[in-house]
């Protein structure tokens, strides 16, 4: 099963500081919700990730690396895999960053693929579906966070639910016996979750968010996601507060 | 090790089991009833149906531990090839099964909606049935069969 | 909806060539017979394989590949062995001197790649669930938690999982030699002739999507050796041919095996099979020298059990424009999955002598591309190309008449072949024996009320009612028997079509019937039980039948496209004549008389016109004593008989669905379905009732419900029967089946076989009813499963 | 196949099954099972311990409380559906649960075991968010009221903390002049709604004064259609209530799985829920 994603977003702080953070595999690697790392040599590193989705729990072990790492054009690429630490499945990931300047910002676009085999893929209501995309959404949403960390106080968010209308959808041309959908429709929105082509029986729930508070979020992040992010962000601002901005910088981007 | 205790087709049982031991596993595996068959994982297929303390369950999706001071009943406590309950001998008469892998679970749930509707009409039979599959029969003679059995229950009540 | 009173059935038998009846007098041929295997599956006496125990029995597992195609860089299976009740773990490098490759019976083509196939991958995986690993222990729980401890690495390649990709330049290749299995090609008549300048042309394209057989009881294996033989107890359909290929496949010798099928809950052809698993156990018990049992879980059957269908149907017809059909062209891409199993190659090629179907037409052409994907292997299913074929060819004479304006049975019934013209040599050079569209299609529309139910449509469509009614159409032939072994042969076929029956009579005057085919809930023991008490005159109640071990019924080619009766009963039925022909023998030198003197009524020689007789009882207690026997008459009253028919047999038959479709859901629900069948002579009506209503179950639920799913990365994602959805009892209504009676000529008992016939004719009647329902709206197709999303996709498109 | 290994434990006290739970972060409720056993079985979960709660006479039964009715959580679906307090008090809740899974999975599976899983598929907590229930928990620290609009959190996540056990659900009784339907669209009889709709409607003088509707799978938790509840009221049976049917997806985010497309998803929740209100309108 694969996903796709693309995220873009802009972190107030000049390029070379978020170059410099993003190259930082033990701060940016807890950006993935439940990711644990376990070792870092040069480019290569170990560690974990659990996913939990109520009852279900699927955790992995692998390891990850950068690739084409070009500084020069601010891109780099991270490619992880793992296996299930418990089951036969596996899942790899690429995440290909691209940072430019922007008016003493930075503009960072962020995509992401997933592919996960196994038990977790072989089910019609897919767990890693449902999972998937919000996992990534939060990855790009906590790495925004992270290389805006050092730059400025946090605003506060206004606690305003997120219209769930106005959030990303997945989108749904195409009859559903067509045979090949055509090449993934990226709309205006800055989050959108970008369905396979071929395999667009199964996609996945991409960023869809429903109408829940910042706390709400939070505190469903806590649960999901595990802790390492938030333990990491405590003596910053504390984890709500990092958590309202996260709510913030979507909820700005989506307009 | 939790001790359990259940009763099976009448007979009493007292065995330590492994808390995840599935209760479909106690019957075949250590009880040797390997009357109920498993045909899912899922809960979906209905196979495997018995009766735990007169209704019906499916005992692949019951753990052992919890079936603890239960009385179960399988297709084998209902009736012998000499003498068989009324369902099963309409399921004989009405040519209700082929394979045969469906059929315990089929019986038991088929007895298992006369509780409610002793007479019930086709309608009642097919939503009744609607957790066990049978893949052979289309089904057709499963629900004479369950009528015929109705038929046949309420006389031996009546009569009794 | 009420079924047919008793009374109708088998009323319109038309009046071709009659046979003779068989020489029995006892009326069971034609009875509706309680089955006698039922009072053991109704209480729970079975013998399934997996209730079955030896001593110091050891439970198998195996390891199944998460990828879709990948090369296996490592396999480490010692974290399992050292964990408590772990007897040994196995990789397919540990068996690979050994293992040999799964075979493939049927090399259809000249052009054909068969490539190797073992049964535990070695270096490459080619879909996701193939085995590359494997665990034996002391029970179950012990051998599942194990498999967590076997460390595999694979390193990815890119998973082919489309038919039309995998076939263009440049694809990932799933085997070294490419992509493309077989091509085949047949021609007829003139074909440029027939479409140049046609009237009317249809040209249409369907797609026969995956289905998972999903017999109710999974597989399983149970093997065990003595230290010199083996034996094998397996949920097979094919005992006798398993045996075979297990020898040639391990090399152990072929009279050192010894399988038995037990009890076995459906097949469906899926088990019709010669299994990685059943292979490995073998090994594995040879290898530790203790039993061992595997039973699959329902999510391992469904990614490994091999699959159904799959093919890509273009079909053309070209037509004159009173709609009679000048030409038919098909060409096929059939799914082959990663690998050839026994017969997958052949499947397809089963359907490719019937597009033609029930027409006459003056040139056919079929062509066929097997194509290899990252997939489970297909194979056999019920029907195995024969529903494909039916499908393609029933759906396009909906078309056809619809362009045309006409009514879909007149359409079909200005290009069937009459009765009068049979036998019959088709376009597609296959000659049928016997039939009549004309009396079943018939009796079925009346049955249905044919024309009152086209009045409430046109009502319908009037008052724009969002429930539309939809009238579908299906008449059907195919060939049954799976026989002639020299047509088989012509083929390229790797076995005969025989098949054999053995008679024994006790000394008492019971009889054992021994039958090479092997039944997994057909009702064998009751309707061979039914002939030979015709036949010889005995107690329905004194015979009993034999099957499913080779060491019992020691030869036999088993039991799958509806061959079972009218290859192996008919052995039976020689069997007993030729039990009757030595009984003469010795009744004559008993009773001092010559044989031509006897005659033979109500299981007893009599001497004409006198009351000296002696029953078959005594000649075979007789025959037992052997205390006075004929010149050259050995003791005992047995025989033997192999009956290797010369055509296949061609039941046919007229199906009407109504479905009403729910314009705002898209939801489609079945209102009525009459089945008319002409299945030849029958032996035993409620049996074959029972077939015709689960095979029409069965073609239903491909038409609404069953579809196999792969993701574009060859993840199975209907794995469970939460997902691969099956119909309960409330999902499908009463049939009403009748049938016509136009006897099978290639066969004494005049029979023409039925396990497959319910599912080739009722798919595409309902998929014919739900486009006639959407028809006035502009659609023209609606992919199966027709879930109501597609339907409602459909109107949404045409609604644009 | 077969659950990997776990504990088990059958306290015989609501305090030690907090205990229990509140002492080992990866330990489960067993509520019945009928969903768990499934996940168990494949693999999927991994509880470190299964706290049963079978065993716990109260978290059963169903009772009146004047204003509500108190279902527990350990009530089974087949108790339920038979109650006559609940039939009568809350005919969707009936009516509703009748049509959860089968006969024999509703022997087992229980109310709370349902609303725990919070699966945005399962019938019931679209009908309990409809009829604005309140979920009772209870942990060490004491009981909690969570009201159903912030139970379910996200799929198969409820706001159930570590150590809290579900005691049940209060069910207002919405007295007299309402109309109840469960209207559940699904592919075969066994398979998961695609969408299901739970309505309750009160309606005088041939108008609609009120309506309470839950969605079924219209996103990661049960949805209230609050657009449709607020241009119900006082709508005309017939073409007004078409109308404010045609917002039932506004507000939702549903998924696209193997068994529908979000699209589909949304009309199909606009037509169900035009039926769901009239049935429960009485206006077929």
């Amino acid at each position: 099963m694969a996903m796709r994603f693309e995220h873009d977003f802009t972190v107030p702080v000049p390029i070379e500081q978020a170059w410099a953070v993003l190259l930082d595999v033990e701060r940016v690697a807890p950006c993935l919700p439940g990711a644990a790392l376990d070792t870092v040599e040069g480019d290569e590193f170990t560690g974990r990730m659990k996913i939990k989705v109520g009852p279900i729990t699927v955790t992995y072990r692998g390891s990850a690396r950068f690739e084409d790492v070009d500084k020069d054009a601010h891109t780099l690429t991270i490619q992880a895999s793992g296996k299930e630490s418990r089951g036969t499945g596996t899942a790899a990931a690429t995440v290909k960053a691209t940072l430019s300047p922007a008016d003493g910002s930075t503009a960072v676009a962020v995509e992401s693929s997933f592919n996960v085999t196994g038990r977790p893929a072989q089910f019609g209501r897919g767990v890693m579906a449902e999972v998937g995309g919000k996992l990534i959404d939060r990855f790009a949403a906590n790495l925004a966070d992270l290389l805006a960390e050092p730059a400025h106080e946090f605003p506060a968010a206004p606690a305003v639910p997120v219209p769930a209308e106005g959030a990303a959808e997945v989108p749904e041309e195409g009859p559903a016996e067509g045979p090949v959908e055509g090449p993934a429709v990226v709309e205006e929105r800055h989050l959108s979750a970008v369905p396979s082509p071929p395999d667009q029986d199964i996609r996945p729930a991409g960023t869809l968010r429903t109408s829940r508070t910042p706390d709400e979020e939070a505190l469903d992040l806590l649960e999901i996601a595990g802790t390492p992010l938030l333990k990491r962000l405590a003596p910053v601002a504390g984890a709500v507060a990092a958590l309202l901005l996260i709510g913030w910088l979507i909820r700005r981007l989506m307009r | 090790m939790p001790r359990i205790t259940v009763t099976v087709d009448g007979v009493g049982y007292e065995e330590e089991v492994e808390p995840r031991l599935l209760l479909v596993h106690l019957l075949r595996e250590r009880l040797g009833k390997t009357g109920t068959p498993v045909g899912c994982d899922t809960s979906n297929c209905g196979a495997c149906t018995v009766m735990l303390d007169g209704k019906t369950v499916k005992s692949c999706s019951v753990l052992a531990v919890q079936a603890d001071g239960c009385d179960i009943v399988t297709i084998e406590g209902l009736g012998s090839p000499g003498s068989m309950h009324p369902m099963q001998r309409a399921f004989h008469e009405e040519h209700a099964l082929q394979c045969g892998y469906c059929t315990p679970g089929m019986v038991m749930a088929a007895i298992d909606l006369l509780r409610d509707t002793p007479d019930p009409s086709e309608e009642a039979i097919r939503e009744g049935l609607e957790g066990n599959l049978c893949r052979c029969t289309g089904y057709c003679n499963i629900v004479r069969a369950v009528r015929r059995g109705a038929q046949e229950m309420g006389q031996a009540v009546k009569s009794s | 909806m009420t079924e047919l009173d008793p009374g109708l059935v088998g009323e319109q038998i038309a009046e071709s060539d009659q046979i003779s009846e068989p020489g029995g007098t006892g009326g069971e041929i034609g009875r509706s017979r309680r089955r006698k295997e039922d009072a053991r599956l109704l209480t729970g006496h079975t013998r399934w394989t997996d209730n079955l125990v030896q001593p110091g029995m050891l439970y198998v597992m195996f390891l199944r590949s998460p990828m879709a195609h990948a090369r296996i860089t490592r396999v480490d299976v010692s974290g399992a062995r050292g964990l408590p009740g772990v007897f040994a773990a196995f990789s397919g490098q540990d068996f690979a001197d050994e293992q040999g490759s799964l075979p493939c019976a049927w090399p259809v083509s000249e052009d054909i790649v068969i490539p190797d196939h073992p049964p535990m991958a070695v270096s490459e995986v080619r879909y996701v669930g193939e085995a590359v690993a494997c665990v034996v222990a002391t029970d179950r729980y012990r051998a599942a938690d194990a498999l967590e401890a076997i460390e595999v690495d694979y390193e990815p390649l890119p998973a082919v999982v489309d038919m039309n990709d995998a076939l263009t330049e440049g694809s990932p290749k799933v085997h070294e030699a490419g992509n493309q299995a077989f091509t085949a090609k047949i021609t007829s008549g003139d074909i440029e002739a027939a479409f140049r300048d046609a009237p009317v042309l249809i040209d249409r394209t369907y797609i026969q999507q995956r289905l998972i057989p999903s017999a109710m009881e999974p597989r399983a294996v149970l093997a065990s050796t003595d230290g010199d033989g083996f034996t094998l107890w397996t949920s097979t359909q094919i005992p006798h041919v398993l045996r075979v290929m297990l020898a040639v496949t391990t090399g152990i010798p072929e009279h050192k095996i010894r399988v038995v099928a037990p009890d076995v809950g459906g097949g469906f052809g899926s088990k019709l099979q010669v299994t990685a698993e059943e292979v490995l156990c073998l090994l594995l018990t040879r290898r530790l020298g203790r039993p061992v049992k595997w039973t699959e879980s329902r999510s391992e059957g469904n990614l490994t059990v091999h699959h159904g269908r799959d093919q890509i149907q273009h079909i053309r017809v070209a037509a004159e424009s009173d709609g009679r059909i000048r030409g038919l062209q098909v060409d096929l891409l059939a799914d082959m999955g990663a690998y050839l199993m026994l017969v997958t190659p052949g499947i397809p090629m089963l359907g490719a002598a019937l597009y033609n179907a029930i027409y006459k037409m003056d040139a056919y052409e079929f062509g066929c591309t097997g194509v290899f994907t990252t997939k489970m292997p297909t194979d056999a299913y019920r029907g195995a190309g024969r529903p494909e074929a039916t499908y393609a060819i029933e759906r396009v004479m909906d078309e056809l008449a619809a362009e045309l304006g006409l009514d879909p049975v007149e359409v079909r019934r200005r290009n069937w072949i009459r009765h009068e013209e049979f036998p019959y040599t088709t376009i597609a050079g296959l000659t049928y024996d016997s039939g009549n569209y004309e009396a079943a299609t018939d009796r079925a529309m009346a049955l249905f009320g044919y024309d009152k139910l086209r009045a409430e449509q046109a009502d319908r469509r009037d008052r724009g009612d969002p429930v539309q009614l939809g009238i579908g159409v299906s008449i059907y032939t195919e060939m049954c028997g799976l026989a002639p072994s020299r047509l088989l042969g012509e083929s390229n076929y790797g076995a005969g079509g025989w098949e054999h029956g053995t008679i024994r009579m006790l000394p008492t005057g019971k009889v054992e019937v021994i039958t090479g085919t092997s039944p997994h809930g057909q009702g064998h023991v009751t309707a061979w039980s039914q002939i030979v008490a015709d036949t010889l005159g005995v107690p329905f109640e004194d015979i009993t039948v034999l099957h499913g071990d080779t060491a019992i019924s020691h030869k036999g080619m088993d039991t799958y496209g509806s061959r079972s009766l009218v290859v192996g009963g008919v052995a039976v039925l020689q069997a007993c004549e030729k039990v009757k022909d030595k009984a003469r023998k010795l009744a004559a030198h008993l009773l001092e008389c010559s044989p031509e003197d006897l005659e033979f009524a109500e299981g007893a020689f009599q001497v004409r016109g006198t009351d000296s007789r002696k029953t078959i009882q005594e000649l075979a207690f007789a025959a037992f004593t052997a205390h006075s026997l004929p010149e050259g008459v050995e003791a005992g009253l047995d025989s033997d008989s192999t009956f290797d028919p010369d055509n296949y047999s061609f039941p046919h038959g007229t199906h009407l669905c109504a479905v009403e479709v729910d314009t705002e859901t898209g939801m489609s629900k079945i209102r009525s379905y009459v089945a008319v069948d002409d299945v030849g002579k029958v032996i035993n009506p409620l049996i074959v009732d029972g077939q015709v209503h689960g095979g029409i179950a069965q073609g239903i639920a491909q038409a609404l419900y069953e579809e196999a799913v792969y993701d574009a990365e060859g993840n199975l994602l209907t794995t469970t029967m939460a997902d691969y959805l099956l119909p309960s009892a409330a999902d499908l209504p009463t049939f009403v089946t009748d049938r016509t009676e136009t006897p099978a000529t290639s066969n004494p008992l005049g029979v023409k076989g039925v396990g497959e016939a319910g599912t080739i004719a009722s798919t595409p009647a309902v998929v014919n009813a739900i486009v006639d329902a959407l028809r006035p709206r502009g659609i023209h197709d609606v992919q199966m499963p027709c879930t109501p999303e597609r339907v409602w996709r459909a109107l949404e498109g045409v609604r644009r | 196949m077969i659950p990997a290994t776990f504990d088990y434990v059958r306290p015989g006290s609501l305090d030690e099954a907090c205990q229990a739970l509140a002492s080992d972060e990866d330990a489960k409720a067993l509520a019945g099972g009928q969903s768990l056993l499934p996940l168990l079985r494949l693999r999927l979960a991994y509880p470190s311990t299964l706290v049963d709660l079978g065993r716990l006479p109260e978290l059963t039964g169903v009772h009146d409380r004047g204003d509500h009715v108190f279902i527990g959580a350990m009530t089974t679906h087949d108790e339920v559906m038979r109650s006559s307090l609940v039939n009568s008090a809350c005919p969707l809740v009936a009516l509703t649960t009748a049509t959860v899974a089968d006969p024999a999975v509703r022997h087992r599976g229980t109310f709370g075991g349902s609303l725990a899983h919070a699966d945005p598929a399962a019938d019931l907590p679209a009908v309990v968010l409809a009829l604005d229930g309140v979920l009772v928990a209870r942990s060490a620290e004491g009981e909690r009221e969570i009201p159903a609009a912030e139970f379910f959190v996200d799929y198969l996540e409820s706001a159930l903390r570590p150590g809290e056990i579900l005691l049940g659900a209060r069910i207002p009784k919405l007295g007299d002049g309402w109309g109840y339907h469960y209207e559940k669209f699904h592919r075969t009889a066994q398979a998961w709604p695609i969408v299901g709709v739970a309505a309750a409607v009160r309606r005088s003088n041939g108008s609609i004064q009120e309506a309470r509707i839950g969605l079924t799978n219209m996103g990661p938790t049960p949805l209230r259609a609050r657009a449709v509840e607020s241009a119900l009221q006082g709508a005309e049976l017939g073409d007004q209530v078409r109308q404010a049917c045609e917002q039932a997806a506004e507000g939702t985010s549903p998924s696209g799985d193997l068994h529908a497309q979000p699209d589909y998803r949304r009309h199909l929740a606009r037509v169900l829920t035009h039926r769901a209100i009239r049935t429960a309108a009485g206006s077929p």
